[in-house]
C-alpha cells in the first residue's frame, strides 16, 4: 500500500483520481451502504416509521459529485435523502436519530427520513415533493449567480422527476440566465414501479434540456471515478459562468422505491445481474486491487471502521430521546 | 350483509362503473401494473385493460388537465392522486378548468370527472405528505366535496361521485383503506351526495365529524356512554354541499355542538359549522360551539408529537364535557 | 371571376386550395379582423369590460388551421379567442354580445372576452390561464385517442405559454400514448411586453417537443396557404396514428396584449413594418389578384358583406339585454 | 403627511428595503422593463437594474421554487404574481417548500420571502380571475399573510414582511391599487404585521373587514350613522396570526359582530372568526354574528351578475341592521 498514486490529468483538465482520493469513495459508498442496510433493518424492527427509500446500488452518484464540489457549493435532492446528507456531512448518528424520530436528529426528529437538512453543509434536503427540488436547487445556483460568486449548486432527482413541468421550466431559466446549476439525473431506471420506458417518450433523458440549448451527458453512474470525472467537468462549466448542464447518472436501485415496495415490477435476475455485474464498490474495490492500491487486509480494516460508524449510529438513535413536547410549537416561525 | 374493506369498497365501486360504462375509466400514477400505490385498483388492469386503467408519469398538473379536457369531450375520468397532497401541483385544473368552466361556459361544457386518492395525514410521513384538504376544496363553488368513512359510504358515494356530471373532489384516508364493515350488495346501490348521515344516536351533544374522525367520535362515544353522557355523531359524508339541515336538526335536539376534523383549525370546516350555527341555530345553543382539529403546525414526524398534533379520541371526550359543564 | 381553380396536388399529397378555398379564407380573415376591430372600439366605449385580447394580425393562422380541419375535430385555445371561435361556428352577433357580457351571449354573458365556448362547434375554450390549455387539448386528444375514431385535437398556445411546465407533461404523456394532437405554437413574438428572445433560452419553439421525439415544424403564420398546407400534413400525421406533432406558427399581434396595454416595449416601426409587409390579408388579397382570382369589385362586395355582419354584431350586442339575475345561480352544477 | 396611492406606497416599500438591503430583489412577470402589469414596480429597474428586477417567464411554479430556493441560501426574494390566480400553479412551492421547511428541518433552514401580488376581484375579469385567496393562505401554518387597505398599511406592512425572516403572503388588491391616503414618511416607518387596526370608532356594533372590504364598511359606517348606528370597523390588515385579540376586544364593548370578506364564505375568514368568538366570547354576545361575503358562485363577467355577486355596501348596512334588530 506504500505506492502513492501520482496525480494525472484527465482528458478534462483535472487530474485523476490519487489512490487515498478512491479509498476515501470506497469508505464513503462503503458507509453509505451500511448505513442503509442498516436503516432497512430498523425498519424491519418498527424503530423507523413513515416512508423509508434507501440508496442502495446508487452510491457512485453521490459521491462522485461529491467529489467535484467545494466548499460552499449547494447540493438538494429528493426523499432518498440519507446518503447525500452524510455526505455533505452530517454526523450519522444525527441522520440516524433522524429516521427513529428523535431529538438528537439533524431535524429534532421533525422531518424525518425525507426532510433532511444540513444548512452548515450546504445541503438543502431532503424534499417529498417530486420535482421540488429541482426548482429549488436553481433558486440556490440563481443565489450564487446573484451574489456573484463562483459557487454552483447540484440539484439531484429521479427518472421519474424528469417528466415534472418544474423541471422544463427551471431549465428555462436556468439556461436564459446562465445559472451555475448542475441538474443531476439518477436514472435507476424506476419511478416507484414504472420503468423509463413507460413514463418517458424518450429514454435519453440527458436530452431533457436540448430544447433550452443545454448541454447533457450521459454517464455509468454505477462508476464513481466516471461519475466524479463528468462532475468535475459540469463544475468546470458552471463555475466559467457558461450556465447549467444535464448529467445523466446511469444507474439502479437494488431495493424497492421504498421500504413498503416489493418491487414485483422487476425480476430478481434483473436485480441480481446488476448487483453482479456493475456493482459501484465491488467495481472500486476491484480497481483498488488491480492498482494495488489496498488488500484484504485494508479492506477489512475499512469494513470494521465502518461498522463501528454505523453501529454506534444505530445505538445513538435508538437511544435518543423524543423529542420535547414543546417541540411541537417550536420552528413554526423563525421569531 | 357482506364485509369489505374500504380499499375493496371503492375498487368495486370503480370497477362496477366501469362495466356499465365504457366511457369511465382510471388513470393515475402506479394505477395499473403496480395495483395502485396503496392497492386501490387491485384487478382492475387484469380486467380492463391497459387504455382503461392507465399509469401516467408523475406529472400530476398534466394528467389532471388532460383527465379534465378528457371529461369535456365526454368521458368519465377517475384520476387518481397518490395522495392529495400532490394535487396541489394540479390545483389550478381542478379549480380553474373542472371547477369553473360550466358556469363560464354559461352551462355550454361540462366536466364529468372525480378526482380521488388518500387525503390528511397516514402514518408518521410528516408535514409534506399529510395535509387535509377538506377546507380548501370545500371552500370552492363549482366542486361537490366527498369524504367518507365506512366501506358502504366509500363505495356508495364514490359510485354517485362517478355518475354525477360534475367534477367531484373524492377524499379518502389511508389508514381507513384496510378497516371493514358491512357493504350491501348490487351494483345499483349508492349513496346520495350531500346527506350526513347519523352513525349514532344521542340526546346529550351533537358531535359531527368526518372521515378518520368518525371513528375517534364513535370511540369517544363509547367512553362518555360510561359516564352517562350520549353523544349524537353526525359523519358528514359530504363536505360541499353540506348537510347543514341534519346538523341542525339534532343540534336542535341536543343544544350542545362539538365539531371534529383532522385539518388545521384556520377557516376548516368546523369554523364554517360554527358560521352556520350563528346563521341558524344561535338560539339553540346551551353552550358554544367546540372544535376538536389537529394542531395549528406543520406535521411532524416524531412518534410523540405525531400523536400530540393530531386529534384524538380524549380531545373529543375533553370537548363533549367541556360543552356539558357550561350552560 | 369564372375561371375555376383545379385542386391540385401539393407535395404533402393534400388538393391546393382552390378559388374558392381561397377567397372563403379572404373573407374569413377580413370577418375577423373587422370584428376585432369593432371590439378594439366598443371596449374604447366602455361596452366591454375586463380584459379583452385582439387577434389582430394573427388571423392566418387560426384560418389556415381551420381549413384543414374536419367535423368533429376539436379545438381549444386561451383568452384571445374570439377568432377561433367564429371559426367554429359561432354567430358573431353571440361573440359579440358575450364580450358585452349580454344574455344573449354565446356563454350567456358569464365568462367575457376570455371565456368562450361552443361544444356544437367543438370548441372548448377560451381559457384565462396561460397553458391550461395545453393540458386540456391533450385531454381532448386523449378521448379521440380512447374512443379509437380518427378525430384530431388543436391545442393552440402563445410563445409565452410555450415556457409552462404543463406543456412538457402534456408533449410527454401525447407522444407517449400517441394521441392525435397538434400543438400550435401562436409565436407572436412577444408574452405580453416580453419578447421571445428574453422569456425563452432558445428561440426556435417548434422544437420544444424533440425531448419527447415530437416532431415540430415552423411555418409563416403570416401566410394562410402556408398554414393550411402544414397543418393538413399535421392532421394526416395524427390521424394516422403517428402520435402528437408541434407546429410553431411565425406571427405577430398589432395591438396591445390586451386592450389596456400601450405596447411601449416595441417601436411604432416594428409593427408598421410587420402590416406593410407580411399583413396575411393583403397578402392574400395580392395572391387572389395575381392569380385572377378577384378584382376590386369583388373585393368590395366582401368588404360590404363583412362590414354587415359586424354591425349587426355589434347592434345586437349593445341590445341585447343583461342576463337575468336569477344566471347568477344558475350552471354552478349540472343538475 | 403627504399623499400616496397604494401603489405608490407598494413601490416606495420596495425600493427602501432594496437600498437597505443587497439580498433583496423582485422577480415576477413583466415587473422590469414593463414596470408591473399593474405599474407597481415602477422605476425599480432604472433604480435597481436587471439583476435585481427580473422580469421571468410565464412559469409561476417555476420561478416560485426559483425563489423560495434562493431564500433558503439567504437572500431576500420579493415574488409578484401577476395576480393570485396565477399563484395556485406554484401553491406547492408556497406551501410544502416556504411554509414548512423551517419546520421540517427542526429550525434549520429558514426561507425569508415575499409572494405578492393583486388577490380577489378587479373589474369584470371573470371566474378564473377573480378568487381571494384569503382563507385558503390562512389556513396554513409556516405561513404569514397580509392583506392591507390603506396606503400607510400597505407601505408598513410591505416592509414588515420582506424584513420578516418568515415566508410571507401578500395579498393586494388591484382595485385599490388608485386609491390614495396619507403615508408617514420615513424609511424606518414600518407596520408589524399581526396587528388588527380599528379605523373606525363605534359603541354599537363590530365590523370586521380588510382589504377592498375596510373602503366598503367605512361607507356603510356614513349610512349607518344617519340612522343612528355606530359602528366600530376593524380593519384586519394580517389574516395570519389573527389579531383576535382585538376583536374580541371590540366585540366586548359593542356585543354585536359583522364579518366581511370578497371571498366566498364557505370556510371563509368570517367563519373562523365567528368558530373564534364561539371559544372565546360566546356570553359576550347579543345576537349571532353575521358574515357579509362573495356569493357562492364562480364570479361572473356580465356587469349586474358581477355586482350581485360581489359584497356590497348595502349588504353590510343590512346585516348590521339585522343583528342590532336581534337579541
Ligand atoms: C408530486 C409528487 N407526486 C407523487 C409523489 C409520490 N412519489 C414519491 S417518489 C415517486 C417516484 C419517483 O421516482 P424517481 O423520480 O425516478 O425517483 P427514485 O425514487 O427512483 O429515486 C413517487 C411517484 C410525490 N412524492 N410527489
Ligand atoms: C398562469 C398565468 N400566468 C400569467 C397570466 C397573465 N397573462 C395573461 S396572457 C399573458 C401573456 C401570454 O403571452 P403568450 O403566451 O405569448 O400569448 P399571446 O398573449 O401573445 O397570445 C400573461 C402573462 C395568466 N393569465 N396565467
Ligand atoms: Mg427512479
Ligand atoms: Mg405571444
Amino acid at each position: 500500500m506504500a505506492v502513492a498514486a501520482k496525480k494525472k490529468d484527465k482528458p478534462g483538465g483535472t487530474p485523476e483520481p490519487t489512490r487515498d482520493d478512491l479509498l476515501g469513495y470506497y469508505r464513503q459508498m462503503l458507509l453509505l451502504r451500511r448505513f442503509e442496510e442498516k436503516a432497512g433493518q430498523m425498519y424491519g424492527m418498527g424503530l423507523i416509521g413513515g416512508f423509508c427509500h434507501l440508496y442502495i446500488g446508487q452510491e457512485a452518484v453521490a459521491t462522485g459529485i461529491h467529489a467535484a464540489l467545494g466548499q460552499g457549493d449547494s447540493v438538494i435532492t429528493g426523499y432518498r435523502c440519507h446518503a447525500h446528507l452524510i455526505l455533505a456531512g452530517s454526523d450519522p448518528k444525527a441522520v440516524m436519530a433522524e429516521l427513529t424520530g428523535r431529538a438528537g436528529g439533524v431535524s429534532k426528529g421533525k422531518g424525518g427520513s425525507m426532510h433532511m437538512f444540513s444548512e452548515k453543509g450546504h445541503f438543502f434536503g431532503g424534499h417529498g415533493i417530486v420535482g421540488a427540488q429541482v426548482a429549488l436547487g436553481a433558486g440556490l445556483a440563481f443565489a450564487n449567480w446573484y451574489r456573484g460568486n463562483d459557487r454552483v449548486a447540484v440539484a439531484y432527482f429521479g427518472d421519474g422527476a424528469s417528466n415534472q413541468g418544474q423541471v422544463f421550466e427551471s431549465f428555462n431559466m436556468a439556461a436564459l440566465w446562465k445559472l451555475p446549476a448542475i441538474f443531476v439525473i439518477e436514472n435507476n431506471q424506476y419511478a416507484m414501479g414504472t420503468s423509463t420506458a413507460r413514463h418517458a417518450a424518450i429514454r435519453e433523458l440527458y436530452r431533457r434540456g436540448e430544447a433550452f440549448g443545454m448541454d447533457g451527458r450521459q454517464v455509468d453512474g454505477m462508476d464513481v471515478i466516471a461519475v466524479r470525472a463528468a462532475a468535475e467537468d459540469a463544475v468546470a462549466h458552471c463555475r466559467s459562468g457558461a450556465g447549467p448542464i444535464v448529467l445523466e447518472m446511469m444507474t439502479y436501485r437494488y431495493r424497492g422505491h421504498s421500504m413498503s415496495d416489493p418491487a414485483k415490477y422487476r425480476s430478481k435476475e434483473e436485480v441480481a445481474r446488476v448487483r453482479a455485474e456493475r456493482d459501484p464498490i465491488e467495481r472500486l474495490r476491484d480497481h483498488l486491487v488491480e492498482n494495488k492500491f489496498a488488500d484484504d487486509e485494508l479492506f477489512k480494516e475499512i469494513d470494521k471502521e465502518i461498522k463501528a460508524i454505523v453501529n454506534e449510529a444505530a445505538e445513538f438513535a435508538q437511544n435518543s430521546p423524543e423529542p420535547d413536547p414543546s417541540e411541537l410549537y417550536t420552528d413554526i416561525h423563525v421569531n | 350483509m357482506p364485509v369489505q374493506t374500504v380499499r375493496e369498497a371503492l375498487r368495486d365501486a370503480m370497477a362496477e362503473e366501469m362495466r356499465a360504462s365504457p366511457d369511465v375509466f382510471l388513470m393515475g400514477e402506479e394505477v395499473a401494473e403496480y395495483q395502485g400505490a396503496y392497492k386501490v385498483s387491485q384487478g382492475l388492469l387484469q380486467e380492463f385493460g391497459p387504455k382503461r386503467v392507465i399509469d401516467t408519469p408523475i406529472t400530476e398538473m398534466g394528467f389532471a388537465g388532460i383527465g379534465s379536457g378528457a371529461a369535456m369531450l365526454g368521458l368519465r375520468p377517475i384520476v387518481e392522486f397518490m395522495t392529495f397532497n400532490f394535487a396541489m401541483q394540479a390545483i389550478d385544473h381542478i379549480l380553474n378548468s373542472a371547477a369553473k368552466t360550466l358556469y363560464m361556459s354559461g352551462g355550454e361544457i361540462k366536466c364529468p370527472i372525480v378526482f380521488r386518492g388518500p387525503n390528511g395525514a397516514a402514518s408518521r410521513v410528516a408535514a409534506q405528505h399529510s395535509q387535509c384538504y377538506a377546507s380548501w376544496y370545500g371552500h370552492v363553488p363549482g366542486l361537490k366535496v366527498v369524504s367518507p368513512y365506512s366501506a358502504a359510504d366509500a363505495k356508495g358515494l364514490l359510485k354517485s361521485a362517478i355518475r354525477d356530471p360534475n367534477p367531484v373532489v373524492f377524499l379518502e384516508n389511508e389508514l381507513l383503506y384496510g378497516q371493514s364493515s358491512e357493504v350491501p350488495e348490487g351494483a345499483d346501490v349508492t349513496v346520495p351526495i350531500g346527506k350526513a348521515s347519523i352513525v349514532r344516536q344521542g340526546r346529550d351533544v351533537t358531535v359531527v365529524a368526518f372521515s378518520i374522525m368518525v371513528g375517534k367520535a364513535l370511540q369517544a362515544a363509547e367512553k362518555l356512554a360510561a359516564d352517562g353522557i350520549e353523544i349524537e355523531v353526525i359523519d358528514l359524508r359530504t363536505i360541499r354541499p353540506l348537510d347543514t339541515e341534519t346538523v341542525i336538526a339534532s343540534l336542535k335536539r341536543t343544544n350542545r355542538l362539538v365539531c371534529c376534523e383532522e385539518g388545521w383549525p384556520f377557516a376548516g370546516i368546523s369554523a364554517e359549522i360554527a358560521m352556520v350555527v350563528m346563521e341558524q341555530a344561535f338560539d339553540d345553543l346551551d353552550a358554544p360551539v367546540m372544535r376538536v382539529t389537529g394542531k395549528d403546525v406543520p406535521l411532524p414526524y416524531a412518534a410523540n408529537l405525531e400523536k400530540l398534533a393530531l386529534p384524538q379520541i380524549d380531545d373529543i371526550v375533553t370537548a363533549v364535557k367541556a360543552v356539558c359543564n357550561k350552560g
